[in-house]
């Protein structure tokens, strides 16, 4: 059976804590690298804090994590690469990055409105030892290539093993949960197969406060976010953004 | 013969036609672009039969429930237990990282006497002497572990005096010890009955108490809905983490709490919204408004809001008698959703914090927070894992790291539920450490190691034949025949999980505290480590997550 | 025939020469094992008859690989026999306790991820299809590593144009998506690669 | 033979140098090229640190993942397309009056691919592996056309520089390379054809690699069959400054040497061709940018006035881009009265340059820093030493190489022979 693997994110229960940030990043072997700093390090998941524009009591904030939405249409990034380093995979629907075949042209990262692709500006490295604390079954990955979240997909690689192992064809969707989803304390983050209409995922995906972000575009993001709240939806529109965008704006028109 | 340049020439082109049809230059390519691939200098993660051990975190107090994933007897990730009463599955950032704290660079690895490196034969003799002239002060800051008792039988071996750092939660519920006679360490809030939770500054939604304890409930009951069945009312001045999510935010300049919790008790006795439990504040509505910079109809607001809905709980950040006074007046200390009392009597600990007698050494162990600053002329002995700099200590102590050794986990501050649990030494600890305990232990033979403490706690337990042991499913400890299988239960990460908080104790306030308006500081969490977790270093500074005043210990 | 022809000849000569021949000698380096092993002696004294009493797949699905020392040390905690080989295994590895460091033929970099679970139960492939009849083998063979690469000459294949080379010859990506191509097994990039 | 050149060439290489040719004595000349030389190492030391250290060397980061040098890349490009338009016209469409700057357009043109060519294997992160575009190739990229393109054109550049080569004095006097010489000359027209039809793709595929950007609605536009409108405007642009940029070569040369290579009829020939497809071109992007601002922004979802809400990159860059470097030199090249002054020429020449230039960087580098999330904010970039110092290291090559070929290749000679340069001083 064919998966649309996606994820449903109450941007309502969101506290931003950093939790997914943290889990993300020691899944896929990330190094922690003193030179990088917030333009050139890599964060595959990456909750940005955003604000209605308004002061004092009326200030509003919300916290959006934001990682590759696994775009299903016209996939920006699988359109443009040279190579085929980025595929959408048939049977699960992730968009999956390639850093072996990848020649590190980045032109990728350029299609990308999400900005969800990162580059290897160095060489990975650990403090002496630390090497023992990554997670075998992620590959490090070199210098001067594109990453970014494949959906943790290391997990998915053992829950087919385990499946196989006992003789199972389909694997146990227990077995297969990304990292930021298992760790977020408020259960923000629902995944789920998009594709299965009972999935509450799919669900959750269909309610009327869902949104994705640049839906415009028209790439079908596999990512959906939710929230109640008429301003925070409104930031899926890139110009019908937080006020301080408009009102910059407004003053150098008028 | 004379071999002109054309000969050269028309070799050459020969040879690159021959090498065209040779494996070289094909060969070359495709080896070369995998030598990039696989480049020698890209570390590799371990090999090795992948195995999950449960086990509860150790670095703070709050001791979550965790799941470590071990390759080759090396922690290579950590994930939250889900079985696991109190934190139910919820870390703290700080925790996805702890795996790699073992390598930080600032990992202590040697005895260090000032400045120069020294050897733990050399402390062993500075303390023993030490311990032969006068006094010893032991300082700790995570109480009741049976690590703890062996710091404090030997603080009273030596006529010292054992101190505890605690932490800012649990000082807020300092206030009822003296009205009720209730030990501090065994008073908790009883959350899961709360409707309302009146927070003045206490970060619920960012690291208070057990990460999961709070952020779980308040994701089922309240989390996006207009009208929760928990409704999180936060005070604060800016508009925090907590503050950004809660039902209601108000904003009071900071340090006005007591003031605004004296206004709001006000409007709660005056207007008959409570039945009266406590005396009336002499601080007049209008001067709260004027503390507060809120005007006297938004204090009746919040009151009657806050009336409206009960059981509910006021929770200071930090010590604050009048937010416990306010609890009095709303009538929920000692009963269901408010503050409530552990079954497990402990006993009374005596604050770091007040005067420290005069000691001929002090013993600081790695549990207490690098930050804390005694304020002694005494030779300091501090333990700790990892060096943070500039430390006021006469000997800096290597201490064992993340899961380096065996240690038990006793019930968590603010939480109400009863709990029992053992992280066991899961990775082998560098030769060079060793804890205070069992410096302690190495020093004077005849002491009980904290193993055997632990061991012994375990009898106790089957003795009293209470509670129950959740592992993959939940047996009551009635059912095992020997303490024995309880150990090795526990040491497999199982949770002893007691009864309730106990409601209905006596809580008498004469009249209302003194309001002193320069209180609270926000110390969200107890993070004893001064280092912290490498990537949370790194996400802190690559994202704009938090702001570098934020950042603790990076 | 002309100088220039000779000229030419003798440099193509020469090209061919080097390519073909002295190439693919400096190319690959040869390593000897730590221990010898006869697979075969084992198979018929100790009577392990199937793979998978010493390689054998995990519950979760990982594959165990080479089996420890703990196996060994099940028949040779103690000399068996008075062969020098049964001397370095029981003094220099099970009495300490290392573990042997073999050098593994068929290793793949860390980059892809193999299942054996997967081919062998979803599958059904028997270990020959990839490993050849190294399962009867009497004794270990040398061992080749790529001087650019690092890789075991096995998984390029001995023949190095790749033209005529054995069934099982050869572990490259092509070779597994042939497998896949002749089964029709489609799987993305990620369903090999980490 | 040619060795006795060699050997006293340590005084004077008058040897090499075509007869009846003047050109400066052989110390000047190392004088003018050593400046030249030492910007070129500086220039191959910054390519190395990158090489060896990485991309961090660059002050490139993950918004902008291109900088410095894809602007490089696809300015010279543009300029470079000179070379395949000017064998387009003189082979194919007969216009033999240009030939004397054919040669000059080779060379520039060689100059340019191979310059982008060695930039681009700076640019990406695992050169190693770049020969996998042509093994696992991605038909549906542009940027797997682009790079097809590049490297065959290459290549029909070379063949096409080799002749050039072969005519030096000395060359000639090998006897097979005379032959091989003729026969490629045979073959010219036919590589006219085909460097044409590459440069006409790649050209095209450049302006494309932006076009097709759904998720940059800046850079996005329409299709026209399968292709977006840029990839035409780009051909329209290129082949509109090409000789522009050949007649600033020239006209730079003949200041240099103080001499007239060519005649002055030429340069306002190059001059109106220049500006009339400018005029196209200009008519052309502006239809394009309104459809843009007016429908296929806003579908998107992005208000078009978002876009120049962002010092510098305000409307007055779109004015410039279309209005001053593209209307006026088109009108300054076409118009008898300023198209017959030099100085007037040679300034709306430099015009038309810099108007493609401009074109390239607000595509290549406005469209990276424009917001496209809501939340997003503006961000800028400056290019650190080595990008800048391996940029001017191709630019000291060009110069280095056009030296060279000018000092021992006769270049603005017609095959035929006859010297056309009226002596100067």
């Amino acid at each position: 059976m064919k998966a649309r693997y996606g994820m449903v994110i109450d941007l309502d229960r969101c506290t931003g804590c950093g939790s997914c940030m943290m889990a993300c990043a020691a899944e896929n072997n990330v190094p922690s690298l003193p030179q990088a700093s917030a333009r050139t390090g890599l964060t595959p998941m990456l909750v940005r804090r955003v604000s209605n524009g308004g002061e004092g009591t009326a200030r509003r904030e919300v916290f959006i994590p934001i990682m590759c939405m696994h775009c299903e249409h016209d996939t920006p990034c699988v359109k443009v690469c040279p190579q085929q380093a980025v595929e959408v995979d048939k049977a699960t629907g992730i968009v999956m990055q390639m850093p072996q075949r990848c020649l590190g042209c980045r032109y990728c990262m350029t299609a990308c409105p999400y900005h969800a692709r990162y580059f290897n500006w160095w060489d990975p490295s650990w403090p002496t030892g630390m090497e023992k604390s990554l997670n075998p079954g992620v590959a490090v990955r070199m210098r001067g290539v594109v990453e970014k979240c494949n959906l943790c997909h290391a997990r998915l690689h053992s829950a087919q093993a385990k499946a196989a192992a006992a003789g199972r064809r389909e694997i146990d969707s227990a077995d297969y949960v990304p990292a930021c989803v298992e760790s977020c304390p408020t259960a923000a983050i629902r995944f789920g197969n998009l594709a299965d209409q009972n999935d509450p995922a799919a669900q959750e995906a269909r309610s009327p406060e869902a949104f994705r972000l640049l839906a415009r575009i028209g790439t079908e993001p596999k990512v959906y976010y939710k929230s109640k709240e008429a301003w925070v939806r409104a930031l899926a529109e890139s110009n019908s953004g937080p006020p301080s965008v408009i009102e910059r704006a407004e003053a150098h028109n008028g | 013969m004379k071999i002109s340049r054309r000969d050269l020439l028309v070799w050459s082109a020969g040879a690159a036609a021959g090498l065209i049809v040779t494996p070289v230059p094909w060969k070359l390519l495709d080896d070369t672009s995998i030598w990039s691939q696989n480049w020698p200098w890209i570390p590799q993660p371990v090999r090795g039969p992948i195995e999950v051990k449960q086990t509860s975190c150790t670095l703070c107090p709050k001791g979550c429930g965790m799941k470590v994933k071990m390759a080759a007897g090396w922690p290579v990730g950590v994930a939250g237990l889900g079985s696991h009463p109190i934190s139910r599955g919820a870390l703290c950032p700080l925790g996805f990282g702890v795996h790699q704290l073992n390598w930080h660079p600032q990992r202590l690895r040697f005895v260090r006497h000032g400045s120069q490196i020294s050897s733990w034969n050399d402390a062993g003799a500075a303390f023993a002497k030490a311990c032969n002239e006068g006094p010893v002060v032991v300082i700790e800051g995570y109480p009741g572990r049976a690590a703890s008792s062996v710091l404090e039988t030997f603080s009273q071996k030596q006529n010292g005096s054992y101190r505890v750092v605690l932490g800012s939660e649990t000082r807020a519920l300092e206030a009822y010890e003296a009205w009720s006679g209730v030990p501090t360490s065994s008073l908790a809030y009883d959350l899961e009955s709360a409707k309302t939770i009146v927070s003045f500054g206490a970060p619920l939604l960012d690291g208070w108490g057990t990460p999961g304890q709070f952020t779980r409930l308040w994701a089922e009951r309240a989390a996006g809905k207009t009208n929760p069945q928990l409704r999180l009312i936060q005070l604060e001045a800016t508009l925090s983490r907590t503050a950004a999510r809660a039902w209601q935010w108000t904003s009071i300049p900071v340090g006005s709490e007591s003031g605004l919790a004296a206004g709001v008790a006000r409007v709660l006795l005056e207007e008959r919204l409570v039945a009266a439990h406590g005396p009336m504040p002499s601080l007049t509505l209008a001067e709260a408004a004027a503390q507060t910079g809120l005007s006297t109809e938004v204090l009746r607001d919040l009151a009657r809001t806050i009336a409206s809905q009960t059981p509910a709980v006021a929770i200071a950040s930090d010590d604050n008698p009048a937010v416990a006074a306010l609890n009095v007046v709303l009538g929920s200390v000692g009963a269901r959703g408010g503050i409530v009392r552990r079954s497990k009597r402990t006993q009374h600990y005596i604050s770091a914090d007040a005067e420290l007698p005069s000691a001929r050494a002090l013993l600081v162990d790695a549990s207490v927070p690098w930050d804390f600053v005694p304020k002694t002329n005494a030779e300091v002995f501090r333990f700790a894992a990892w060096d943070g700099g500039s430390s006021k200590a006469d000997w800096l102590l290597p201490s064992p790291g993340f899961l380096e050794e065996t240690n038990d986990i006793p019930s968590t501050p603010t939480s109400a539920i009863e709990t029992y649990a053992v992280s066991p030494a899961l990775t082998k600890a560098p030769h060079e450490v060793q804890s205070a305990a069992q410096f302690l232990c190495s020093l004077d033979p005849t002491f009980t190691t904290a193993e055997k403490i632990i061991h012994s706690r375990c009898e106790e337990l089957f003795r009293a034949r209470i509670g129950a042991l959740q592992a993959q499913e939940r047996t009551p400890v009635a059912k095992f025949d020997s303490a024995q299988k309880i150990d090795e239960q526990l040491s497999k990460g199982a949770i002893w999980t007691g009864g309730p908080g106990i409601p209905g104790f006596k809580c008498v306030l004469k009249e209302w505290p003194s309001v002193n308006p320069s209180d609270s500081e926000n110390s969200s969490t107890i993070w004893p480590a001064p280092v912290l977790p490498p990537l949370a270093t790194k996400l802190y500074r690559e994202s704009s997550l938090r702001e570098a005043s934020e950042m603790r210990n990076a | 025939m002309s100088r220039t022809t000779l000229t030419f000849g003798f440099g193509l000569a020469m090209a061919l020469l080097v390519g073909w021949v002295a190439f693919p000698r400096a190319l690959y380096t040869q390593k000897q094992q730590p221990l010898e092993f006869r697979h075969k002696t084992h198979a018929e004294k100790s009577g392990v008859a199937e793979c998978n009493e010493c390689h054998a797949v995990r519950e979760d699905g990982a594959f165990a690989g080479i089996p420890s020392m703990e196996k060994c040390a099940t028949c040779h905690s103690e000399r068996i026999g008075e062969s020098k080989a049964e001397a370095v295994l029981v003094d220099n590895f099970i009495k300490p306790g290392h573990e042997t460091p073999w050098l593994v033929y068929a290793r793949q970099p860390a980059n892809v991820w193999f299942s054996h679970a997967i081919h062998l139960k979803r599958a059904a492939l028997a270990c020959t299809e990839c490993h050849s009849t190294y399962g009867e083998s009497d004794q270990v063979r040398a061992y080749e590593v790529n001087r650019i690469s690092g890789y075991s000459r096995d998984i390029w294949g001995h023949s190095i144009s790749r033209l005529r080379r054995a069934p099982h010859e050869g572990m490259k990506m092509s070779d597994c998506e042939d497998c896949h191509a002749r089964r029709n097994v489609e799987v993305g990039c990620l369903g090999c690669h980490e | 033979m040619a060795s006795g050149a060699l050997t006293d060439s340590s005084l004077t290489d008058r040897k090499w140098i075509a007869r009846g040719e003047e050109r400066t004595s052989l110390p000047r000349f190392l004088l003018w090229l050593t400046p030249w030389a030492a910007l070129l190492a500086v220039g191959v030391y910054a390519a190395g640190l990158c090489l060896d250290f990485g991309l961090n060397q660059t002050n490139m980061d993950n918004r902008f993942a291109f900088g410095l040098w894809i602007f490089l890349d696809l300015g010279v490009i543009a300029l470079g397309a000179g070379a395949f338009f000017t064998g387009f016209l003189v082979y194919i469409l007969k216009r033999a009056e240009l030939k004397p700057i054919l040669n000059t357009a080779v060379v520039v043109g060689f100059i340019c691919y191979s310059g982008a060519v060695a930039i681009l294997m700076i640019d990406v992160g695992q050169p190693l592996r770049a020969w996998f575009t042509f093994w696992h190739p991605n038909t549906h990229s542009m940027l797997t056309e682009v790079t097809f393109c590049i490297s065959c054109y290459l290549l029909v550049l070379c063949l096409e520089y080799i002749p050039i080569l072969l005519r030096n004095r000395q060359l000639r006097k090998l006897p097979s390379f005379l032959v091989f010489e003729h026969q490629l000359h045979k073959l010219v027209p036919v590589l006219a054809g085909v460097g044409t039809l590459l440069s006409f793709f790649h050209q095209g595929s450049l302006g494309g690699l932006y076009g097709v950007l759904r998720g940059r609605p800046f850079a996005f536009r329409d299709g026209v069959f399968i292709w977006p409108s840029t990839f035409f405007l780009f051909i329209l642009s290129a082949i509109a400054t090409g000789p522009s940029f050949l007649m600033l070569v020239a006209a730079t040369v003949e200041k240099v040497t103080r001499r007239r290579l060519m005649p002055a009829d030429l340069f306002r020939r190059l001059g109106f061709i220049s500006g009339l497809l400018l005029a196209i071109y200009v008519a052309a992007k502006s239809i394009d940018t309104l459809i843009w601002l007016n429908f296929t922004s806003p579908s998107a979802g992005f208000a078009p006035w978002q876009y120049y809400t962002h010092k510098p990159f305000g409307t007055p860059i779109l004015f410039t881009e279309i209005v001053l470097f593209g209307l006026l030199p088109a009108f300054l090249l076409t118009y008898r009265k300023t198209a017959a002054r030099r100085a007037w020429l040679l300034s709306a020449a430099a015009l038309a340059c810099a108007g493609v230039l401009l074109n390239r960087f607000v595509l290549t580098v406005q469209t990276l820093a424009v917001p496209t999330l809501a939340f997003d904010e503006f961000l800028q970039y400056t290019p650190s030493w080595q990008e800048v110092a391996s940029f001017s290291g191709v630019i000291a090559y060009g110069v280095i190489v056009y030296s060279l070929s000018y000092r021992y290749l006769p270049l603005f000679t017609p095959a035929k022979g006859e010297s056309n340069h009226v002596s100067g001083n």
